[in-house]
């Protein structure tokens, strides 16, 4: 088809030709800067993509070569850009038509106690009596159970961990690595950043003391989860906490 | 005519309606089935090789071809047609007086908060022949789920962030089953729920928190469960053993107030009435008299409908949408500090203000 | 490069060594290189396949968690979309039989293949490299936020279809620019072979939407490690949004998928029919109608998805036109065989079996293009169903009717037509076994990506499963006899089913430089009748 | 071009000449362009519709980018381009250090366009305004709650786009090299044009994505 097409002259572009176009693309930028300077609303998107429009024409054209270029060529680049608007027309027929979503900001924070411990990596008896409220608050007995044996109703097919076994933790099983375990997830199971560090930090107490001692916090281990044990108030809540309500209890019903 | 052989138990109009579109469209496959594999088959045998059979040299035909453009493009017409009052059927047709149940979902499990303020999970209480509309959202840091019950042949996605709408009429007593059907993770085929259509008096006496007998199951999932592959929630998981199935309130005890109370005393408690008034005058910032569902105009002159979408902006991230005449006042941002089921006591309180 | 090679040598076994095949810039060893890759991840994707169907077999765990299905499944999905039925017939096939069907020496960019082939397999080893990192559960669709929030290795998958993608795309280019510009001779546009016509669709479509997901994907993967929120609702972001960017590839991937089997089947037809094509023109400009529809059509995937009623409407009634083109195909291919004289080959029975399976998969796409009728079959196996009977169904058994097809030209060697006949019946009963009882699990209901079902469903997804091991048993033989073929075959004619088309007018194997000749084309590629068949 | 001197450059066995592989090899490079901009398709997509959802945000935020270094990039990239041209033109004229000098010239423009690029980045880092969750700038968020969402497109538009030009002055290293051995002229400037032909592109994704972040946001 367009082997014939081949045999003909090579065009080249002279040099007054190509410095016109230099200077057709110079004013154009001046111009579009110019014109942003001041503000039409929404007008300023059309305008500005306008005057794009009419550079990169001028760029296609004689710096590309497509004004002497075989129909091919011509047909391939315009094929892009006719599918590009596809693409961007139905997209934004969706977007444009609907309530979108807006919600910002950090993610929601449920609140399950107040209760903020001071060096909360230390297995006390009282972080570990507020563990395990927070245990069942969390529903934490869905898979884990009710002994923490991982029969929960959804834990066996889950293959949820089972806390009186010392073996095959994937994380580690000393407080640090399951409090990470807690704000990171780990397959099956979803990570629990929604509620405060002090709460997380409970709980890795309290399923540890269902199974046979578990080593010592070390400072390494306290890096890795990001907390600096020196750090004035460290282990408190870093993100916003919701005030405690009725309808948080209403809520809390439920989990 | 009953196609439950193949379809299951319609238990609503829309139901009902869908099944006749579905046995046009069977009707319309097999036809079309045969009317290829039949030549096909016939051809094979009757044009089967013979060393010198003559054989047509046809290329084409042009009537041949235009009616084989044309009679298919008509019938997918018609098809389309048909699906489009549908599912119109499935998106407009909801009645004025309906009852409102608001779905959070979360993985693995369904959040029903009603209209009175109480909330049940995985079981979803409606009265029979009752339009139920239900504002499904699921938790914003959570992932989507969809909410699908086979007998209503209805459907949704639940996005986080996103409100979304469904709506049904029950028309028969029974307990039908609730699936997830956008693949949520490990506990997605777990993530199963009971729609439980009460008869008005059963579902009268469950609002005043009598213990009554739940209805037989119906329908998709009424074969009983061998023990261990029972889909379990937290809270429906106790009483699943014992012999008698009796309803779950939320939390055995009613709740205080009405999901309209609930927000009312959120909007105070959380100072909102500091600056919107419930009465009709304007404060610090717009009153809630009348705002949602009205068009309200913003300070950049566009308009928009207040609607759940609108009204959680305006709480998460006030700024986005200004209302005419408030540009210089600024409302501080609540993002994350309510929760889902917050948010949905504040919307129905709002809602109770229209007028 | 040299420009002749001496007589009786073929592309196999001149130039020699293992070095000349792995630098070799020959598009048909290339071919075989994608073939024999090809074959190998079918394998593989095929056990995960029989994996989930034995997992199936019961409701409840039978021997392996939640978790671990999750894996299989997205195992099966992944290695079957991006790594088997996309570059099953375009560059294992197409790579081999395109230039020879124009009368090229070679495709236009021999590196630029090359490239390509070793991209692929890069993309390959990185995709499976995650199963040593925990494995991914996020399905194929790779829906955020799940995609973003899974501590499986969603990131490196979301790489590898990356530079899948890139393979892809390189395997496009250089066939469009093939077909552009390296036709033979007297090989006018009219005369091109519909294979060509179908790789040139599927190249076009390759080269506009395979980009799109390659970036889209990328986004998630930097969502994934630096949580910004394109997608993300949490930030800001929108995961409709991505649903949207990921079908505007997926969707048209189907085609990529389709298109190039429909050629295949063009070719075998009226070979076997010893009669022209009805309707070549038409033929042609169908392959375009559905390419071009393609694009348009994505948002069908998202009916239930919060996507508005408007956008719904639109998509709805724009997908029932892809039933019209695939409609005027499937009729002129009956029209073909009307007056002809057939010959029971392999590739004729497999041209049977696609004739069955696609018109169902066909029809079945219709009801689910029906907006009302979608809202209770999207997500459930109605859905899975569907488009196994498609893509399965319509492309896999093409590709067994090329394989037995071309196999002569390839290998030069003639494979046992007893054996032949005896796997296409298993693999022809089992796919329906497998796959026909689904339907009635999704007008039933039961949602697709399900580790467990009610008990409601036991049934037929028992018979699902017993299909499906008909089918590996029929696939096993195929195997079996092909391999045997493949070195104790008895020698094979240039040109045994007595074709018409280019690639059958070289010696079997061709030679590396293709043709001995400059051919020149004088006749139609499917000029057959009393004089020629 | 005549066939005349269509054999001065051998070819590759499958083609019939020079001049059928030079024309081949183009409209190759013009297919690679079409992926190209479907490549960057998604970035603009989502960037306008998030500009209209978050309109006010966005525009805030998009005042935030220093629109005179911008306009010193684009002023930059139009010069590179129109070297690259010159260059071609001089290899058809067979002017050897016409065609060296432009290609030494673009280089320099590529190499101040990245430079101007980090000196943006680096005022970006330090104030703070990073994509999503590296966002820092609280003030910011105070007003355009949407901020980091238009830095994460400015970061993956504006480093998507600064990859491909590294990319292109890569190629312009090795076409001087080659070039410095005299390989180019009217007879064969394959790799020169088709260098041009994606630095132009490169050029036109800035022409675009300039007015688009920096001055209507």
């Amino acid at each position: 088809m367009s082997d014939d097409k081949n045999k003909h002259q090579h065009h080249i572009l002279s040099n007054a030709a190509s410095m016109w176009v230099f200077i057709f693309l110079l004013v154009f930028t001046v111009i579009t800067v110019a014109i942003a300077q001041f503000d039409f609303g929404q007008l300023n998107f059309p305008i500005a993509m306008l005057i794009a429009t009419v550079k990169a024409f001028a760029v296609v054209l004689f710096f590309m070569g497509m004004k002497y270029d075989s129909n091919d060529n011509r047909v391939i680049f315009a094929t892009s850009f006719i599918f590009l608007f596809i693409f961007l027309g139905f997209t934004a027929m969706d977007l444009f038509s609907r309530g979108q979503i807006r919600v910002v900001g950090s993610p929601l924070m449920a609140v399950v106690s107040d209760k903020v411990f001071d060096k909360p990596w230390l297995p006390t008896e009282e972080i570990v009596a507020h563990g395990k409220e927070i245990y069942v608050k969390q529903a934490c007995a869905t898979c884990h159970g009710d002994e923490g044996l991982g029969n929960g109703p959804a834990g066996i097919a889950l293959g949820a961990r089972n806390f009186h076994e010392e073996a095959g933790w994937k994380n580690g099983r000393n407080p640090a690595q399951v409090f990470g375990t807690l704000s990171k997830g780990l397959n099956a199971m979803p990570a629990y950043s929604t509620i405060s560090e002090s709460d997380r930090w409970a709980v890795a107490h309290y399923v540890l003391t269902l199974g046979p001692r578990a080593p010592e916090v070390t400072e390494a281990d306290l890096a890795k989860v990001g907390v600096d044990p020196n750090q004035q108030g460290a282990g408190e809540n870093k993100q916003r906490t919701l005030p405690v309500n009725f309808a948080e209890k209403i809520y809390l019903k439920e989990i | 005519m009953d196609w439950s052989f193949i379809f299951p138990i319609a238990a609503s109009e829309i139901a009902r309606s869908w099944d006749t579109l579905n046995v046009f469209l069977l009707v319309i496959c097999v036809f079309f089935f045969l009317v290829v594999i039949g030549p096909m088959v016939f051809f094979a045998i009757r044009y089967r090789f013979k060393p010198n059979r003559k054989v047509s040299t046809v290329s084409h035909n042009f009537t041949l071809e235009v009616i084989w453009t044309a009679i298919p493009t008509i019938i997918l017409m018609v098809i389309f047609w048909w699906g489009w009052v549908v599912y119109r059927q499935m998106t407009f047709d909801l009645p004025q007086n309906h009852k409102q149940v608001r779905v959070v979902a979360k993985s693995w499990s369904w959040t029903f908060q009603y209209e009175d303020g109480r909330t049940t999970t995985n079981q979803l209480f409606v009265p029979v022949d009752t339009p139920v509309r239900l504002i499904m959202t699921s938790e914003i840091n959570d992932v989507l789920h969809s909410f699908f019950v086979p007998n209503l042949r209805i459907k949704k996605d639940l996005v986080p962030g996103l409100y979304t709408n469904i709506w049904f009429k029950p028309e028969i007593v029974g307990q039908y089953q609730i699936f997830c059907t956008e693949y949520c993770g490990a506990g997605h085929s777990e993530m199963l729920g009971k729609l439980i259509v009460l008869s008005k008096e059963d579902y009268e006496l469950w609002t005043w928190g009598k213990e009554i007998e739940l209805p037989p199951a119906v329908g998709v999932g009424a074969i009983p469960q061998p023990p261990g592959l029972v889909a379990k929630a937290p809270s429906s998981s106790k009483k699943e053993e014992t012999g008698i199935q009796v309803a779950m309130l939320g939390d055995a005890e009613l709740p205080s107030m009405s999901l309209v109370e609930q927000g009312e005393a959120l909007a105070a408690s959380r100072g909102c009435v500091a600056c919107h008034s419930s009465e009709d005058r304007p404060g610090i910032g717009p009153s809630y008299v009348g705002l949602f569902g009205r068009e309200v105009e913003l300070a950049d002159g566009t308009t928009v409908i207040a609607d759940e979408n609108y009204i959680r902006e305006s709480i998460e991230n006030p700024h986005a949408k200004i209302v005419k005449g408030y540009e210089n006042v600024l409302m501080p941002p609540y993002p994350g500090l309510l929760t889902e089921l917050e948010l949905n006591a504040l919307m129905a309180y709002l809602k109770s203000l229209e007028n | 490069m040299e420009h002749t090679s001496p007589e009786g040598t073929n592309y196999i076994n001149y130039p020699k060594g293992l070095m000349s095949w792995i630098v070799t810039l020959d598009h048909k060893r290339i071919g075989m290189m994608y073939f024999f890759t090809v074959l190998f991840f079918f394998l593989i994707g095929g056990l995960f396949a029989l994996g989930i169907r034995l997992e199936l077999f019961e409701p409840g765990g039978q021997f392996m968690t939640a978790d671990t299905y999750n894996r299989f499944f997205t195992y099966h999905g992944t290695i079957m979309v991006f790594l088997v039925i996309i570059p099953m017939i375009p560059a294992a096939m197409g790579n081999f039989i395109l230039p020879l069907q124009l009368g090229a020496k070679d495709v236009a960019f021999p590196r630029l293949n090359l490239a390509s082939y070793y991209i692929f397999l890069f993309g390959a080893i990185v995709a499976f490299a995650t199963l040593f990192f925990g494995g991914v559960d996020t399905g194929w669709t790779f829906y955020t936020p799940y995609s973003t929030n899974t501590s499986s290795a969603a990131g490196m998958m979301l790489t590898a279809a990356f530079i899948l993608g890139f393979s892809s795309i390189f395997t496009g280019l250089n066939f469009v620019a093939t077909i552009h510009k390296l036709r033979a001779p007297g090989q006018t546009w009219m005369r091109l072979p519909l294979f060509c016509w179908a790789l040139y669709a599927t190249s076009i479509i390759q080269l506009l939407a395979t980009p799109v997901l390659a970036l889209t994907l990328m986004l998630v993967a930097i969502e994934k490690v630096s949580g910004v929120g394109i997608f993300d609702p949490a930030l800001g972001g929108d995961p409709v949004l991505f649903q949207h960017f990921f079908w505007f590839y997926s969707h048209p991937a189907v085609y990529i998928m389709v298109l190039p089997a429909l050629g295949v089947i063009n070719e075998v037809v009226p070979v076997f029919a010893r009669r022209p094509i009805f309707a070549y023109k038409a033929m042609a400009a169908a392959l375009f109608g559905i390419a071009l529809v393609a694009f348009i059509v994505w948002g069908h995937h998202m009916f239930t998805s919060g996507q508005t009623v408007l956008t719904n409407f639109v998509f709805s009634l724009i997908t029932m036109f892809v039933a019209v083109p695939t409609g005027i195909k499937v009729f002129s291919w009956l029209a073909t065989m009307y007056k002809g004289n057939i010959q029971f080959y392999a590739p004729m029975l497999y041209f049977f079996a696609f004739m069955f399976v696609f018109v169902i998969g066909g029809l079945t796409g219709v009801v689910l293009a029906t907006l009302g009728a979608d809202i209770h079959f999207h997500d459930t196996y109605y859905v899975v169903a569907h488009f196994h009977y498609v893509m399965v169904g319509g492309t896999l058994m093409a590709f067994m009717a090329a394989i037995h097809y071309w196999f002569p030209k390839f290998f030069g060697r003639m494979y046992s037509e007893a054996w032949a006949k005896i796997s296409w019946l298993f693999i022809f009963i089992g796919f329906n076994l497998t796959f026909f009882p689904q339907f009635f699990l999704g007008f039933q209901g039961m949602p697709r990506r399900y580790y467990n079902y009610l008990p409601d469903y036991t049934f037929l997804n028992q018979l699902s499963t017993i299909g499906s091991f008909l089918v590996g048993l029929g696939f096993f033989i195929a195997a079996f006899y092909l391999g045997h073929a493949l070195f104790r075959g008895k020698k094979a004619p240039d040109n045994p089913w007595r074709a018409l088309t280019l690639e059958w007018q070289t010696s079997s194997p061709p030679p590396l430089e293709n043709f001995r000749y400059e051919p020149v084309v004088t006749h139609g590629p499917y000029d057959y009748g009393p004089e020629r068949g | 071009m005549s066939s005349a001197h269509a054999n001065e450059h051998e070819h590759a066995h499958h083609f019939r000449d020079a001049e059928h592989q030079f024309q081949t090899n183009k409209q190759g490079m013009w297919l690679f362009l079409l992926q190209e901009v479907l490549f960057f398709a998604p970035l603009f997509v989502g960037y306008i519709i998030f500009k209209f959802i978050y309109f006010d945000s966005f525009h805030y935020a998009s005042k935030q980018l220093d629109w005179v270094l911008g306009s010193v990039n684009t002023v930059i990239l139009i010069v590179s381009s129109f070297t690259v041209a010159r260059a071609i033109s001089s290899a058809q004229r067979g002017n050897q250090t016409g065609v060296i000098e432009n290609l030494v010239f673009t280089l320099i423009c590529g190499l101040g366009f990245m430079a101007v690029k980090a000196i943006e980045y680096s005022h970006k880092i330090h104030d703070g305004l990073l994509p999503g969750p590296l966002f820092t700038n609280t003030a910011m968020l105070e007003v355009a709650p949407e901020a980091p969402l238009f830095f994460t497109f400015y970061f993956c538009m504006t480093g998507l786009h600064a990859l491909h030009v590294v990319g292109g002055l890569v190629v312009f290293v090795w076409l001087i090299k080659r070039a410095k051995r005299g390989e180019f002229g009217p007879g064969y400037y394959t790799p020169l044009e088709l260098t041009g032909l994606y630095w132009h592109f490169v050029d036109l994704v800035w022409i675009f994505l300039f007015p688009l972040l920096y001055l209507v946001g």
